[in-house]
């Protein structure tokens, strides 16, 4: 370590914020990858651009993905990232862990690469950033002697993940935690063997709040949503009002449906269900006496992503409703149906949202054998160019 | 005789004294009666103008009777509204009264104003233009005949409501944008008589019009083909190439739409969003068309709030809302599938159910 | 007129909103082309399909355009159709007219055609309906005797028109009339002579409630608006509520801007000018209290059009505010700079709006000299495809 | 040892007792402290969650300490978060202040809970991306040291606010949906190395990555040319054929975006809109990209309502009025060209001037 200087980030060690830089110093002092790493990086950090080769691709047996190729193109002057691949390791749902499996995994990753992780990766994968060809395969060996498997890459089911969920929060409406334990251990082939044109991701949260961000991550979002009254402790209401709390300005006015009203004279909270879009308003700010209903399943958005190459988008509704319970079967239906469609009509590279773009929705619905129903848009089309087919008009006259 | 390009008469020349004189210094107006808008200038003048329907195709007897009107009661001064309502301008008080007595005698629908609605914007239809899918003129008076209650004054509505109606998807008016729109469309591709298109069609500008690439060379006849997969029945080849017809009687008709507007009030302009993708041509009452409309003023009318506009009241209450209240099916084909189709969809676990 | 039955048509008739059968039988008791335009319409509306042919240029001498030619498909049957072309004669501004000017109208038009108007066409023109070739000639000269010239068709700037404005009206901005007589007389020949590779429309609003349905109808819409405060007139506020108008309700709750308060002590209503978006609503149901303000120009919106072929569209912001005295020189540069670029770039039946589309509103900006301000937009782009022109970045290093 | 397909560890066997209990059973939570949330089950059961910052590219030690920490206070048990912070599992109330009390010792940062600016999602940058355009955790570090007083909740926000940094338009993160977004991004077209192409690049293939339609082939060369009207800088190209290149050091840099979120709470999820569209890279600190996060967060700190989200803010507000109170200039860069373009175009005369 103290035959290189690295000057511009050590800049980044100063200050209060947990510095990445004294991580990787801390990596550095055991592994000569981590050294090299931070020696590179400095180099970038001078030189304004990055030094990673493109392409190369590796991988371990039994499995077709999960593996990040990844080459120095500086290999003389850093030889310990001339291989620096990343292992994508499946993390636990809800990304719950014990000390006790934590240290194992730290354990066999400083026996094998690094020393250096990203905790967690942006999909949800735990990344093992940085290993040598030669090591990935014990390394994955040994990963799997203490219970951790790869996740996904390439043109594969990605990596599932959730928000925490019914384990630890009072909104969830769905078991998101189960939910993608039970798909993952379902999925495996399809996680592990890239078979697709691109990519496939699913995220759940479990309600309308989106914490694991997954209308807009994920191919296939599943949002825990309810369908009944959500339900109102009037105690509770008169005990947020008794400390000063403004439930005109702060809850009523601020429903987007005008759903809620509140009898001054009653001191009772009162909601009309059928207005109620589940906005989350009320339930967010009044934790205490505002509760999700009990009718409880999903609402499932297709074709969320990022802007590569048509544009972002933010999954639009495929199912207004659908109950979850294990096993699941309606959901593993539906995923089965859109992937093997998917599958069969996608360009390379072309993401599942990008596909219902392109032959239009209304065609994959019926593909899919869904019903179009209103839900699915904010409004109608506004122009004239509607297709009909030559089953739908009578034979000319 | 060769004179050209001088252009139409000036308005200043067509406009009664107490226009003239306070040009620009109107104050405010009221509506003193359903059809008649009384104007008060900063000066104190005032003006009455009383609105009549018009068919808008109308006779030379008939430009002659409303001259006559207005040169009894109104000096000779008139005008048209942009909905194509006759309004004649009073300028003396006293006439007022007759002059509205006169019009109901001749049996002129007074009406059009404030809360109410007025005239239709339609196109040509079956009686002059090619391009036409149906009879806008027809519908209209079929339509107007069925709400002149809601003309005239009879039933209050809760804001204004605009129809229009166009014969074809070319949309001559403002169907774009109107609270109810009916718009004539064709539900079969064209075809192509192959051998008048070997004479007189030019194949590449033929294929050039298609907005969907649907038209591929016939080098064998020297014409072209249209895929039926990817034609969208805009009729634009129609109107390059004579030997492709796409008018099919038993096929043709119209759709309805809802929900544009183009006043900034309240909120900006909106489109109109498909509800209807079908109704056939029925002539000569079009009863379908007329009861979908009435149902839709009906539905709006007894949902909406004080000033809301179709579009307003929808977009409050949701589309998933409207089409419970209108118990209309919503279809594959209300899905948009064209340029910005995305952009439509919902991205949200906000929605009713 | 006995010689024929139209037992269909003959049911329009019936009823109190005027009708349009009734009007084409007192016309075809002197003319045989409207009594031939019955018949055939009747055949129509048995049929179910129009009998007009497409195609078919027909002419007056000088004039490029005006008129639309128009021949019968069942001309064997119904002769008196088979030429019964249009003519299209510029309206005048704000729709006003005389007694004795329609009489001269109709005396020329009872002698050469159907003795039929539209009145007026969508776009402002009195349409003449119905002559043959031979006599369009006779019947352009006549009219222009009685000063009525013809109006736009084809490739050209076609006839403008506006809503009735300071006529007749309290909230015009500008001088909707004034302005469409200037610019017609202005751009006599680009209207007469078809010369750009499609139409090009203009139409004056004189406020934003839009009453000639400009922005969604002209490809260049001119909409009169104000940039200073709203005028309210205070002890006509009081009247108002003293006759039980709900001020709150019915106005300061609606102001989608927040702009208006209601002192109740004061007895005052009071806008916030930079907060008004001068949608119009509390003029609308105020007419007696509050007025368009004093500092008043225009907003121009650019590319309004119908669906075809790409899609419906209501005019954009092109420039927020420009003032409008005559002789409206900036308007009239702005307009020439607009169509010359059109001209010279759009392909054939290309709208000014589809060819902005088509390169770009930020190019087309630069092209006619315009600077971007955020008031052309609902919201900047959310799609990070941002194009830099070499001139713009530094040379590579 | 061939061992596949057994999927991770059952999350099951990595919650505490007193979440196995109260499982799905939880009633409330409410947040004594800042970065500390209380969740109150049904049972009458409690759980605390002490959420503490992590850079997220960590080492072993840093896995080990927390570990430890874990075992001594939480009976083994943490979590992380979404946002990749580190969530401490307290079942034992009496050993909330020990943890707290060694956590601020040892300099955790504990924040990030309620209205608070929660941890940096982002993505790899130099550090591991061949793709890319400049480093997120240096960018992500600085800005978070600036910002870390409304981290530790010393400094109050509105509402929450979500901060994406992603090192190219590839967006590996949620950055087209955050509040403010950082997004590298590249300002000149692609070099092609036609000999290295001649030799490696499957040209049909590099052809049809284009999504704009800016590269042709260059037989003479057997390589490829690049359309600079055309290119969009996308870098897809560069994904197919390594002998593109689109590295360029002294034009390569950041954008800044604004407005976006996802929950569903209030108003439907909305995507970020361009702020600010290039501000070179200038590392180790990056000042202009940290000051102008500041500003951004300040203005909107200072001018928002309580609740309000910044794109939430902006709506209300408008654009125009954004731009005015940022100080920002607004540029042809802003104005959309892309697929969908004229949906963001304003089509009314309602705008602030
Ligand atoms: C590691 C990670 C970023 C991070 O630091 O967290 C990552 C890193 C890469 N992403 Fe990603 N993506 C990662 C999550 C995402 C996400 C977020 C998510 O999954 O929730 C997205 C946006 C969501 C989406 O999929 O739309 C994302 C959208 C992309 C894209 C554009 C996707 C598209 O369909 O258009 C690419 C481009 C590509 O596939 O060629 C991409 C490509 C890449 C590649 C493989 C580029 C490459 O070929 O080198 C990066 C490898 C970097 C490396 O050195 O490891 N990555 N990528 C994330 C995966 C970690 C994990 O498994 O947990
Ligand atoms: C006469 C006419 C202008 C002309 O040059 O001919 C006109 C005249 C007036 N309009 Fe209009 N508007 C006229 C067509 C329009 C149109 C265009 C159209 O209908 O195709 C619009 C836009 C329609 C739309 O938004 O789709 C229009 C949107 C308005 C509005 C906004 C209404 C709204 O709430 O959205 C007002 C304000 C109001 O109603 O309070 C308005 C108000 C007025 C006022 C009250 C203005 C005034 O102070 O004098 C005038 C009397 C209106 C009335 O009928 O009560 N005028 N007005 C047009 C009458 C057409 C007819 O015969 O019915
Ligand atoms: C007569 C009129 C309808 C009416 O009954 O009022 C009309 C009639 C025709 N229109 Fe139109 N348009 C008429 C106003 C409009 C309007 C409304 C307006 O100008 O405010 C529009 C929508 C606004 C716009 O321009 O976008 C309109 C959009 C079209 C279009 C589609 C325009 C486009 O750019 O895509 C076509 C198709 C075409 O140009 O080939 C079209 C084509 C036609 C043709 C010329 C079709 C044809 O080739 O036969 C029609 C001639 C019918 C005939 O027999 O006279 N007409 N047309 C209107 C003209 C009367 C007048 O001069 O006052
Ligand atoms: C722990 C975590 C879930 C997880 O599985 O890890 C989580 C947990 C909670 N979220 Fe969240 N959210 C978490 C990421 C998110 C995300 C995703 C993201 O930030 O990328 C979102 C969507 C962000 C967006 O809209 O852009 C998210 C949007 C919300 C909202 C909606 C906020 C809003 O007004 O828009 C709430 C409701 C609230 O704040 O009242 C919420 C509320 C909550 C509550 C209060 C739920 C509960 O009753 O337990 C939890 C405590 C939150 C807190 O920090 O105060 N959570 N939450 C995530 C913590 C990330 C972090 O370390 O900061
Ligand atoms: S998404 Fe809903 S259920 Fe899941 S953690 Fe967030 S608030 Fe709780
Ligand atoms: S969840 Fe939202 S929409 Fe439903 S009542 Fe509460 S605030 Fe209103
Ligand atoms: S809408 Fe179509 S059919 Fe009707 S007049 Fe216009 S072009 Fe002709
Ligand atoms: S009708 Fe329209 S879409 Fe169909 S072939 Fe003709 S031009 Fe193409
Ligand atoms: S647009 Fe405005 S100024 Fe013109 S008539 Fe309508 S309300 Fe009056
Ligand atoms: S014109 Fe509209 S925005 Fe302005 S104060 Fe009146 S209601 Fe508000
Ligand atoms: S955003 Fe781009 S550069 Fe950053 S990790 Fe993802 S692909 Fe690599
Ligand atoms: S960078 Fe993108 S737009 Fe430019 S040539 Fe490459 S693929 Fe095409």
């Amino acid at each position: 370590m103290d035959e290189f200087k690295t000057p511009l980030l050590d800049e980044l060690e100063k200050g209060d914020w947990p510095s990445f830089v004294s991580e990787i110093k801390k990596a550095a002092k055991t592994s000569p990858g981590a050294a090299d790493l931070l020696r590179q990086l400095e180099l970038s950090y001078k030189e304004k651009v990055g030094h990673w080769k493109h392409g190369g691709i590796v991988g371990v047996r039994g499995y077709g993905g999960g593996v990040v190729g990844r080459y120095s193109d500086v290999p003389e002057e850093f030889p310990h990232v001339r291989e620096f691949h990343t292992a994508r390791v499946n993390q636990v749902a809800g990304f719950f862990y014990t000390a006790e499996k934590l240290r194992q995994l730290a354990d066999v990753w400083d026996k094998y690469g690094s020393g250096l992780y990203n905790m967690h990766g942006s999909t949800g994968d735990i990344i093992l950033l940085g290993t040598t060809t030669e090591n990935l395969q014990p390394c994955v060996d040994e990963l799997s002697d203490i219970g951790f498997d790869l996740g996904g890459s390439g043109g594969a089911m990605r990596t599932l993940s959730c928000c925490v969920g019914k384990a630890r929060c009072e909104k969830a409406c769905i078991d998101s935690t189960d939910i993608i334990r039970d798909l993952t251990m379902h999925y495996q082939d399809v996680i592990h063997r890239p078979q697709w044109p691109y990519k496939f991701k699913i995220k759940v949260s479990a309600c309308p709040n989106d914490c694991a961000a997954a209308s807009a991550r994920s191919d296939l979002a599943v949002m825990g949503v309810w369908r009944d009254a959500l339900r109102i402790d009037q105690e509770a209401v008169r005990e947020y009002i008794a400390k000063g709390f403004k439930i005109n300005e702060q809850v009523v006015n601020k429903c987007p449906t005008e759903a809620l009203s509140w009898d001054a004279e009653k001191q009772e909270l009162n909601v009309c269900t059928e207005e109620c879009t589940r906005c989350m308003h009320c339930i967010n700010v009044m934790p205490k006496a505002i509760s999700i209903g009990k009718e409880t399943g999903a609402t499932l958005l297709i074709g969320g992503k990022v802007p590569v190459v048509k544009g972002p988008m933010i999954g639009w509704v495929l199912v207004p409703f659908m109950k979850m319970e294990p096993p699941y079967t309606e959901l593993k239906d539906l995923v089965d149906k859109i992937t093997d469609w998917w599958a069969d009509n996608a360009k390379n590279r072309e993401r599942v949202g990008e596909l219902i773009e392109r032959v239009g929705l209304a065609n994959f619905l019926e593909v899919i054998g869904l019903k179009p129903v209103p839900q699915m848009v904010k409004a109608p089309r506004h122009n004239p160019y509607i297709f009909w087919n030559p089953e739908e008009v009578e034979k000319r006259g | 005789m060769a004179r050209t390009d001088f252009g139409p008469p000036d308005f200043r020349e067509m406009l009664p004294p107490v226009i003239k004189e306070n040009y620009g210094q109107w104050k405010y107006h009221t509506v003193p009666r359903p059809g008649v808008l009384k104007h008060v200038s900063y000066s104190g003048a005032v003006l009455h103008s009383v609105r009549v329907a018009s068919p808008r195709l109308v006779s030379s007897d008939f430009i002659r009777d409303i001259s006559d009107i207005a040169e009894k009661y109104c000096d000779g001064f008139l005008r048209f509204t942009t909905r194509n309502n006759v309004e004649f301008l009073v300028s003396d008080e006293a006439k007022l009264q007759p002059l509205i007595d006169e019009l109901d005698a001749k049996d002129y629908l007074i009406g059009g104003v404030g809360l109410s609605i007025s005239n239709i914007v339609h196109t040509q239809g079956w009686i002059h233009c090619k391009s036409a899918v149906t009879d806008a003129s027809g519908i209209s008076k079929n339509i107007m005949e069925d709400l002149k209650d809601y003309f005239t004054g009879k039933i209050k509505v809760p804001s204004r409501l605009r129809i229009a109606v166009a014969c074809c998807v070319n949309m001559c008016g403002a169907c774009h944008c109107s609270d109810i729109s009916i718009v004539g469309i064709h539900r079969t591709i064209p075809r192509v008589n192959d051998e008048l298109a070997s004479k007189i069609c030019e194949i590449p500008t033929t294929i050039a019009a298609c907005p969907t690439g649907a038209i591929r060379p016939n080098p064998k006849a020297k014409s072209v083909t249209i895929n039926s997969e990817k034609c969208m029945m805009c009729g634009n080849c129609t109107a390059v190439c004579p030997a492709i017809k796409i008018m099919d009687p038993v096929n043709d008709g119209v759709s309805i739409w809802v929900g544009g507007k183009l006043s900034n009030s309240r909120k900006a302009p909106m489109f109109s969003k498909l509800a209807i993708p079908f109704i056939p041509n029925n002539p000569p009452y079009w009863p379908e068309v007329t009861d979908a409309v009435r149902h839709l003023v009906e539905v709006w009318a007894s949902h909406a709030r004080e000033g809301e506009r179709m579009g307003e009241w929808i977009e409050r209450i949701g589309w998933e809302r409207f089409f419970k209240l209108t118990d209309l099916p919503f279809t594959n084909k209300h899905i948009d599938d064209f340029t910005h189709a995305t952009t439509t969809f919902r991205s949200s676990t906000q929605f009713k159910f």
